[in-house]
């Protein structure tokens, strides 16, 4: 069953998608399957044994549970400071 | 205090915010923005932020260090944007009454900030490409 | 740069001084005037020193600290005479290409002024009495 | 035999001593025997163990020889910061 989110995109994941945020209906149940379906859509290089999510501003396991109306974010390795 | 700043830091005034009677010692932290960078030339510098998630865990990192430490304040603002080389591009200032905690803190605030608070750091080059500074590099950083 | 001053420090125009291109990392330290030392009320301070020397031991301080950690640039400021409650009594800067040694140093530095340099501390009580602070107390300073 | 000493005192000395600084003519050969001279002279409670001791702005060990002119400043520990 496909469920509707919100994606939107940082640094590196931004240059390769080509947009800021966009909304897509995806048939997946975890942020694991999801970036695998960009990963398939979008051609994107990043491992993601490197990347962190956050779901609706909160950090959260990569295999935790997505629902309906979801805000996600992968996050690249980050460089502050 | 941790913030996210787009326009040029105050230090002078950032200070001022840390004194308070009962601080015998005051450590502070800045990172600068360099003219080269892993061997290349740097021409200009850009921060991204996810500025949602980076306030959070920023503040998270802050109640953390004052929970591990004995300080008095502890503050921290990280510039987003276009930087100029020699901007500071993050702040960490901690007031205690001694100054082992003082450098503790100061030191864990930074350490923490640069490895988990989402923003990314851009460069360009003189030779007009540009790229995202990978955390990889990160080992041998400032 | 080592210096003992009777005038208050300004720490932006000390900070301003440690800018260098190359510099990616600044640490610095600064001891304030309580308003309290060793559980009792401090109404008035005043820093004596043996100024000749204290210069001398202040300059090898900086030198060693150049000689051990990777830094570009490093100095010290310390007030002599009478002292306000919240001045700074002593400015340590340090700058680096990067954070490890920039803190390392500043570390350094302050733990061997502390040690080393001829100063010497009075303080005056709102009871009337003062008296020389004894190092002996100094494990549980600032 | 007797040389002359330029002393210069600090803090908790200069308290004690009640000057600044003095010449004085005494037969010593190292900063040891001097500060025992000076302890007997002035009533100093300092102990030599918790001094280290200046001559002509140098440390230099407690026993090494002092010279006709030299100038020397016992430091009591030191408190700055």
């Amino acid at each position: 069953m496909s469920i509707s989110l919100k994606l939107r995109y940082f640094a590196a994941l931004r240059d390769q998608v080509g947009r800021e945020e966009e909304i897509l209906e995806l048939p997946v149940n975890t942020p694991e399957e999801l970036y695998a379906a960009l990963q398939q859509r979008y051609g994107l290089t990043l491992e993601p044994a490197s990347l962190r999510v956050a779901v609706n501003d909160c950090f959260v396991p990569m295999d935790s549970p997505l629902a309906q109306g979801d805000q996600v974010v992968f996050i690249p390795p980050v460089a502050g400071g | 205090m941790f913030q996210l700043s787009d326009q040029p830091l105050d230090i002078t005034a950032l200070r001022r915010q840390m004194q308070h009677p009962q601080a015998g010692a005051f450590a502070s932290f800045e990172g600068w923005v360099r003219n080269h960078n892993e061997g290349r030339a740097v021409f200009r510098l850009a921060y991204e932020a996810y500025a949602e998630l980076g306030q959070k865990e920023g503040e998270a990192i802050l109640e953390e260090a004052r929970q591990r430490f004995d300080i008095i304040d502890a503050a921290c603002v990280h510039r987003v944007g276009a930087l100029e080389i020699g901007d500071s591009a993050v702040w960490v200032g901690v007031a205690a009454a001694h100054r082992d905690a003082a450098f503790a803190a100061c030191r864990y605030i930074i350490d923490e900030v640069k490895a988990r608070v989402p923003i990314w750091k851009n460069e360009t080059y003189p030779e007009g490409d540009s790229g995202w500074i990978n955390a990889e590099y990160r080992a041998t950083e400032d």
